[in-house]
């Protein structure tokens, strides 16, 4: 089972890399005299208005598609993981002010912030990856300084601190790999989350340029051909699940080993 | 994989008690002898009053709703209505007979003092009228005796009928005094003489007017009028399909296919009072260069882009005025304009002869999701083709139209704007007038100068055949200097449902409750 | 007559854990099923109880006075559970509902149906009747809720909502292994008060042989999901017919003499699965033969109710004959160790409340007292890992009290093994890695390399690639008593090391600390409260109640002749050793 | 008193709150280009005395905090201004919206728990075999359809399609209501409910494992004791909150599936008036969601100190 997901997730890795290489048209080829037609052997998946080729902007799309989500993912869990590390172990005035602003962070609708934030600020993944990454680490920050709170107390943390280790050290070398299970099926987590929340806002019509072939914004741009051409809008939809679910699989049964693994 | 089985059990589990007393999701429409029309607009409405919702979903009620003291005829002459006839004492002024025993729909008479205030009041700061703009040349309105009124210009303006018959709608002046900056609000909402009367306004849960029984002129078919707002078009479109909704102007030509398709449905489309171009800022960089425009004129591929963005229903734009306007002002005899006909040679060679033989970059802001994103992708496209490398940067519509509006940034624009007259002077102004190059104004392309202000002034008061030839010239020299690239114009279309049908849809008449009418009656 | 008789019972989840056990348990008798952890014999109470977890499947037979339990029908066993048989469950903490209160737990599991009405009233003075069975007589604490009881009280409401609706058998899991010494002693005697009183049968599971001889009329020893021995516990435990029993019986500590050496039994407990074809104790016997590995050694009958599975006469261990007391004498002079008038709050309690001691040079210190007596915090506070209130703590001349004083000598001069084998070691590192980066914190000259630690505590080197989880409870605590060390430490502190390792493991952990620590000249704080231990391997015991230290002197002296009540109080606690 | 305590604190906290979500939103629009002339001149030209009657009428021209302490002077008053776009009080305009987007929260987090719950359960009994791994993989996969998505296939399977539905709107009866709002519920609660399975599993699995429930068995307990009494009872807490959480996410990130489906409700309304910059409603809709965050918070924490002793007695802090 694990091997399946690792290989679908690895083969979308591959796509999102060499995606626009393997695209048999340009991405941007327009063909106004043809415009939108259902699949066809030039075709597999016919075309969007434009005349532009679906299977090739599937393929050409995959890297934005993928990468921005995996930098929030990136960004939420390094984030997190070291503020609540250091909020759980150095406790103290610096847990207790963290911990007020996660409550705060935590109090927010978040949905409205994203939306008036990214909506105000506009133009480009840039903004809404950022307000993502912002909104999604409040909670992993307490999961982890919970966790962190939990370990410190355990017999193998006192002793490494009675040993004399810088903190540094006790942290990262002692408690993180102890946290690893939750860490990375957190970080898996966050990354669907922004996946589908990305192609939520390109939905919205927040995001990218027109035209940049990217998943959502093609589940959006090409919604209103669904009676001409549905693949043009139903194939991204059907990626985008088949990824989120995968990795999201994938993070529950990293979790699962991991914790039977490394720790006890 | 399970899954499906699963998500259709959940779903059916879930709708099979509802399922039933779903039936028929027809409402409205369904009764026995259907004179209630549901109709649906892609905007909601926002203000039944033109001084603050003056736009077309807004409009289109407020036609229905209040009387203009002129109309145009389906040529776009200007024709009565509330004032029966009026004089032309002096180039610059008018003088206008009210039609006798009219009233208002809450009882009162209709005063020469209402009609005079409806029209003053636009030029009230504390009004902070949209319609004002239009009567910047309106010095004084006066009520002359019970059943006239008298308005006086500052200088001739030929164009000041027309602009009449949509903004001057006539209002109880006690309510309109009451409310000068929250008349026609859902809270206050509005009174008129018109055809019909409202008896609901809400911007979530939609407009329902009524027909006004006591109306002067012809009754209209329809006894009821529901009005709903879609703003997204796929929505839209399912809920005609669906029989939710009975008629809609919310149809974008470039959607035609899509409309046609639809089975128990018929779409009419006609010439629409719009124009579509490419505004290019002759102040900015490569564009300074005459050369440069014509090269773009010539390498955008106008034919294909009308196909694209009208669906076969709209035409090829020759010049900068919308086609309702040229026909209007030429009838058959349009005269012969500079065209660049689609033709990368010819792009090639302007473009060498400019100091960009090998082209250039340029930045281009547009509004994401808009159509401005579909046509700026296709002109890209072309430019590229002659060494004009245009990079798309992309804002919300928002953001977009406030940066456009303070002209900043300004390159290639990709416009479409409608009005609503027959007058050139609706339009040209817009487009070459200094007073229009700063922000908030419409000429995206700076062009202009004193000597251009003073043709278009003169123009204003130009009658007949002056008329023509004053602006012959304007677009001959537009067509030269090429500050704009004018692409195509765009047909209004309507979708009905059978069991209504709509005759004598004109672009002069955009009062579509007047002349939809259930089928057979 | 015999009200439970268990014959060939075999139990496998995964694998096998119980195989093919034979038990009977009489009307008004207790019998007692002994095994180290792993033996197999939670799982048997459970099968008889028919509650086995998810996954795990039993076959042999169970009855009850005749009725087939094994392979009953789930509504026949619920209409036997809790009016014939009742089964009480070792973590009193968990056991309880934490919703509801103690009345409730009793009023839910009175008899539905009986002679008189049962309403309210009724309900009510039944609760306080069943309480006060229990030994609580305070009526307030049926509205308490579990959280808000002792340890004690909870069981002892477990055993009353247990023994609500009178049944024939009860079964006791451990049901003492979670309390203290006193409370233990507590809830064993009520348990036998209630036995006797009740004349129901008792099949008392439990790890400690001791309780088992002091509790039961017949015992039976458990060994990798089988019975190696059993009979009337007095004869057990003078003449035990099995090696396993002998090496049990041998490593148990005393509180009454210091043994010269304390003999574990070499290696650890094979699965049942891999055992199934020979003796499960061959290995570890020091007297297997051939035998012994070619078929398994059937339960024989010696004399009438005595069984074996041993098909040898047991040996008689040898006697070592050495003085006694091979604990050296503390060199004199200035204490290693003063601690001041120390005192330490967590909110309303009091932790510490003015204690003072001090360890001299080579020596070691006991210090006893039961949870809640501070003795932990006392620890913590010299590590550095609490910080105290008030008072000085003074090592080697270095004040430990004073804020960012400890700098980088205090971790050389004092270190510590922890309590909990399962948490000591950081699961992520292996052996070698744990062990390396202790060294490297201590001084240069005399560091000792990782295979020099591990021959220091008795492992093999090839341990340093291993991961603590590849390691068994005594294994780990071995590498942490390492680690400790690894510093060259001038103090040890150990709290309570060998408290959750069996008996024949934690023999060898002490033997093991025992010799290091005189080797080493290290001196010893030992936290404790298994006053048997504290005997073996303290020259002093100071003990503590409520942060308090009641009586302080030479550890025999203390254990000999107690003066303080509350020391005599533990003492009569401790079970007494065959 | 603890529920006092418990009250006062979290009022403190909601005024920081909502102190510090006005400030930011506030601030953004202000900082964000263009302002509301857009929409009150329309796209029609414009003279300039109409511009500057405009600036005056909106203190466009007043710095940044001036304008803050003058929403705020009037907020705290109860006056939260006029919409700039349709010129109604605000409150009437969220007033107008609230009831279509309560009645779709309430009824997505309905079809979400009776989905929600019993499948869970049912997944927890029968652990590890085929329809526990179904189960679990089909509640995966609905987490991971866009909610958008999920509305558009709805809408062209049931609505379209089918026709069984109303396509757009919410209607006016409670039948109509009813109806109209069960696509946009189905597309709503799909992730949720799979959220629910999720979570209702763990807890059920949890629990089996806990000893108080094998002792309650031991004691020959009533099945529906066990069940009620012990598991219920105790696996509600966790899937309260969840609850919780849903409604406060429901009831202030519906924009989504109110976009789809064509609901005038409030997420709609969100969208319209942050592109429109029309501020007043925009920060009375952030602030109202804060408030309703914050409510469903000091909700939960009730149910907890009715329900759990242990934080009834002060032993566990909320």
């Amino acid at each position: 089972m694990r091997g399946v997901l690792a290989g679908l997730l690895g083969l979308a890795v591959l796509v999102a890399l060499f995606g626009s290489h393997l695209a048999p048209h340009d991405p941007a080829a327009q063909d106004l005299a043809l415009g939108v037609a259902g699949p066809s052997a030039a075709h597999w998946l016919g075309t969007d208005d434009l005349g532009r080729d679906v299977l090739s902007r599937l393929l050409a799309g995959a890297g934005s598609a993928l990468l921005w989500p995996v930098l929030v993912a990136v960004g939420t869990t390094t984030l997190s993981t070291s503020l609540g590390l250091l909020a759980g172990y150095r406790l103290g005035w610096i847990d207790a002010i963290m911990m007020r602003t996660v409550d705060l962070a935590i109090a927010m609708p978040g949905m409205l912030v994203l939306i008036v934030l990214v909506g105000v600020l506009g133009g480009g993944y840039g903004w809404s990856v950022l307000a993502m990454a912002v909104l999604f680490t409040p909670g992993d920050i307490r999961v982890i300084r919970s966790l962190t709170l939990a370990q410190r107390e355990l017999a193998y943390a006192e002793a490494a601190r009675t040993l004399g280790l810088p903190p540094r050290r006790v942290m990262f070398r002692h408690l993180l790999p102890n946290l690893a299970p939750t860490v990375v099926s957190n970080a898996l987590l966050s990354f669907v989350a922004a996946l589908v929340s990305l192609a939520g806002l390109s939905f919205l019509g927040i995001g990218l340029p027109a035209g940049t072939p990217d998943w959502g914004l093609m589940v959006e741009e090409n919604r209103d051909l669904l009676d001409l051409n549905p693949w043009a809008s139903v194939a991204p939809v059907v990626l985008i699940t088949l990824v989120a679910t995968s990795a999201t699989l994938l993070g529950d049964r990293l979790f699962d080993t991991l914790s039977k693994g490394g720790a006890r | 994989m399970k899954t499906p089985t699963i998500r259709a059990a959940v779903v059916a589990l879930l709708l099979l008690p509802v399922a039933a007393c779903a039936g028929s999701p027809q409402k409205g429409g369904s009764g026995p002898e259907r004179d209630t029309l549901v109709w649906a607009s892609s905007a909601a409405p926002n203000s039944l009053d033109i001084a603050h919702g003056f736009n077309n979903a807004s409009t289109t009620i407020q036609l229905a709703v209040l009387d203009t003291m002129v109309t145009l005829d389906a040529k776009g002459t200007p024709a009565p209505a509330l004032a029966t006839s009026w004089t032309q004492p002096t180039p610059d002024s008018y003088e206008f007979t009210l039609r006798k025993a009219v009233t208002f729909t809450d009882g009162s008479p209709l005063t020469a003092d209402d009609a005079a205030y409806s029209l003053s009041r636009h030029l009230d700061p504390a009004v902070a009228s949209q319609a004002a703009s239009y009567f910047t040349t309106v010095k004084k309105v006066e009520a002359v005796g019970t059943d006239r009124v008298r308005v006086t210009l500052t200088r001739p303006n030929t164009a000041f009928l027309s602009v009449a018959a949509i903004a001057w709608q006539v209002v109880p002046r006690k309510l309109a005094e009451a409310h000068p900056g929250d008349l026609g609000s859902p809270e206050v909402g509005t009174i008129g003489t018109g055809p019909f009367k409202v008896a609901k306004f809400s911007l979530t849960s939609g407009t329902v007017l009524e027909r006004n029984e006591s109306y002067w002129g012809p009754k209209p078919a329809l006894r009821r009028v529901e009005i709903k707002a879609i703003s997204d078009a796929e929505t839209l479109r399912m809920a005609v399909r669906s029989g939710e909704v009975d008629a809609t102007d919310g149809l974008n030509a470039r959607d035609a296919r899509k409309w046609t398709g639809l089975s128990g449905v018929t779409t009419s489309f006609y010439p629409g009072n719009n124009i579509a171009y490419l505004a290019l800022a002759v102040g900015n960089g490569p564009l300074k260069d005459v050369h440069v425009r014509r090269a773009i004129a010539h390498a955008v591929d106008r034919e294909a882009l009308t196909t694209l963005m009208t669906g076969g229903h709209g035409t090829i734009a020759r010049t900068v005025l919308p086609m309702p306007q040229m026909t209007a002002l030429y009838g058959d005899n349009m005269p012969k304009f500079p065209d660049y006909s689609f033709d990368l040679a010819a792009a090639k060679a302007e473009l060498a002869k400019s100091a960009y033989p090998d082209g250039f970059t340029m930045a281009v802001p547009y509004a994401s999701g808009s159509d401005g994103a579909t046509v700026m992708q296709a002109v890209a496209a072309d430019l590229a083709k002659i060494g004009i490398r245009l990079t798309m940067e992309p804002s919300p519509g928002d953001k977009y139209m406030a940066t456009l509006m303070d002209h900043r940034g300004l390159g290639v624009q990709y416009v479409n704007l409608s009005y609503g007259t027959p007058e050139p002077v609706e339009v040209l102004p817009d487009m070459i007038s200094r007073a229009a190059a700063e922000p908030q104004g419409f000429n995206f392309s700076g062009y202009g100068s004193a000597e251009l202000d003073a043709r278009l002034d003169a123009l204003a008061g130009a009658t007949g055949q002056e008329r023509q030839d004053q602006v012959t010239a304007l677009l001959t020299e537009i067509g030269e200097q090429v500050p704009y690239v004018p692409l195509f114009h765009m047909d209004n279309g309507i979708a009905l449902r059978d069991g209504f049908t709509a005759t004598g849809l004109s672009v002069w008449n955009p009062n579509f409750f007047a002349v939809i009418r259930p089928a057979g009656k | 007559m015999t009200l439970l008789d268990v014959t060939g019972l075999t139990v496998t989840g995964r694998h096998l854990v119980v195989d093919g056990v034979d038990l009977t348990v009489s009307a008004g008798e207790t019998v007692g099923l002994v095994g180290e952890s792993g033996s197999g014999k939670s799982l048997t109470a459970r099968a008889v109880a028919g509650l086995l977890p998810k996954g795990m499947t039993a076959t042999g037979s169970v009855t009850l006075s005749g009725l087939r339990l094994l392979g009953a029908r789930e509504r026949v066993l619920r209409s036997v559970r809790g009016s014939r048989i009742a089964l009480l469950m070792q973590d009193p903490f968990a056991m309880l509902n934490p919703l509801i209160t103690a009345g409730a737990h009793i009023a839910e599991s009175l008899p539905r149906t009986g002679p008189v009405r049962r309403d309210r009233a009724w309900r009510r003075t039944e609760v306080a009747r069943r309480l006060a069975e229990v030994g609580i007589d305070d009526p307030s604490v049926s509205g308490r809720y579990p959280f808000q009881l002792s340890g004690g009280m909870r069981q002892r409401i477990a055993l009353a909502a247990a023994l609500a609706r009178d049944p024939e058998l009860l079964i006791a899991d451990e049901p003492t292994t979670a309390l203290d010494a006193t409370t233990q002693h507590e809830i064993l005697t009520l348990l036998r008060e209630v036995q006797r009183a009740r004349g129901m049968g008792v099949l008392l599971i439990t790890h400690d042989l001791r309780v088992a001889f002091e509790m039961c009329d017949r015992v039976a020893v458990m060994y990798a999901g089988r019975i190696v021995e059993s009979g009337p516990g007095f004869d057990v435990a003078k003449v035990p017919a099995h090696p396993y029993t002998s090496g049990l019986l041998a490593a148990l500590p005393s509180a009454t003499v210091t043994l010269p050496r304390l003999e574990g039994i070499p290696g650890s407990v094979p699965s049942a699965g891999d055992v199934t074809g020979t003796c499960a104790f061959a290995d570890r016997c020091s007297q297997v033969d051939a035998d012994c590995g070619h078929a398994r050694p059937p339960l024989r009958e010696i004399t009438p109710g005595r069984h074996t599975a041993c098909l040898y006469e047991v040996r008689p261990r040898p006697r070592v004959e050495q003085p006694p007391a091979a604990l050296r004498e503390p060199s004199p002079g200035a204490p290693l160790l003063t601690i001041d008038d120390l005192s330490k709050r967590y909110g309303e309690h009091t932790a510490l409340g003015g204690v003072s001691l001090s360890v001299g040079e080579g020596e070691s210190v006991g210090v006893v007292g039961e949870s809640g007596s501070g003795k932990t915090t006392l620890a913590r506070c010299v590590l550095g890992l609490a910080v105290p209130d008030g008072g000085r703590i003074e090592l080697a001349g270095l004040d430990l009290t004073r804020r960012g004083r400890r700098g980088d000598r205090a971790h050389r001069l004092v270190q510590c093994v922890f309590q909990d084998p399962s948490t000591s070691l950081n699961p992520s590192l292996t052996v070698g890695a744990t062990l390396a980066e202790a060294a490297a914190q201590g001084t240069r000259e005399g560091r000792l390399s990782v295979p020099e630690l591990l021959d220091l505590v008795g492992l093999p080197a090839s341990y340093a690639e291993r991961r603590p989880r590849a390691l068994s409870g005594g294994e780990r605590q071995r590498v942490a008593i390492a680690r400790a060390l690894a510093v060259r430490p001038a103090l040890l502190i150990c709290d309570e090391p060998v408290a959750s390792l069996d008996v024949s493991v934690q023999a060898h952990v002490l033997e093991l600390l025992r010799t290091v620590v005189r080797d080493l000249g290290t001196s010893l704080l030992f936290i404790t409260h298994d006053l048997a231990v504290v005997r073996q391997i303290t020259n002093r015991t100071v003990v503590l109640l409520k942060g308090k230290i009641v009586e302080e002197g030479k550890t025999p002296q203390i254990l000999d002749t107690p003066s303080h009540p509350y020391t005599q109080k533990l003492l009569a606690s401790v079970p007494p050793t065959p | 008193m603890a529920v006092l305590s418990l009250v006062a604190r979290r009022l403190a906290a909601a005024l920081v709150l909502l102190g510090a979500l006005s400030v930011i939103t506030y601030g953004l629009l202000v900082a964000s280009p263009g302002g509301p002339e857009q929409v009150l001149l329309g796209t029609r030209p414009s003279t300039p005395e109409t511009r500057a009657a405009i600036r005056a009428e909106y203190h466009l021209d007043d710095p940044f905090p001036l304008r803050y302490a003058h929403w705020l002077g009037d907020a705290v008053h109860g006056d939260f201004g006029v919409s700039i776009y349709s010129r109604e009080p605000v409150t009437d305009v969220i007033a107008d919206r609230l009831p279509v987007t309560a009645g779709l929260a309430g009824y997505a987090l309905l079809i979400t728990f009776a989905v929600g719950v019993p499948v869970g359960l049912v997944a927890a009994m029968g652990r590890g075999g085929l329809l526990d791994q179904g189960i679990t993989l089909g509640s995966l996969v609905l987490l991971a359809v866009p909610p958008f998505a999920m509305s558009i296939l709805l809408l062209y399977g049931f609505a379209v399609a089918l026709g069984w539905f109303p396509v757009f709107g919410a209607g006016d009866t409670f039948m109509e209501r009813v109806t109209h709002l069960t696509l946009p519920a189905v597309a709503l609660a799909a992730a949720q409910a799979a959220m629910v399975v999720r979570q209702m599993r763990a807890a059920a699995l949890d629990l089996a494992g806990q000893d108080f429930l094998t002792f309650a068995r031991a004691r020959g307990l009533p099945r529906t004791r066990v069940w009620i009494g012990y598991a219920l009872r105790n696996a509600a807490l966790p899937v309260l909150t969840v609850g919780g959480l849903l409604l406060a996410a429901n009831l202030t990130g519906a924009l989504f599936v109110e976009q789809a489906f064509g609901l005038h409700g409030l997420g709609a309304l969100l969208i319209a008036a942050v592109s429109q910059k029309d501020i007043p409603v925009v920060q009375a809709l952030v602030l109202f969601g804060g408030a309703i965050v914050v409510a469903v918070n000091l909700l939960i924490d009730l149910a907890y100190l009715v329900v759990d002793p242990r934080v009834r007695h002060g032993a566990v802090a909320l």
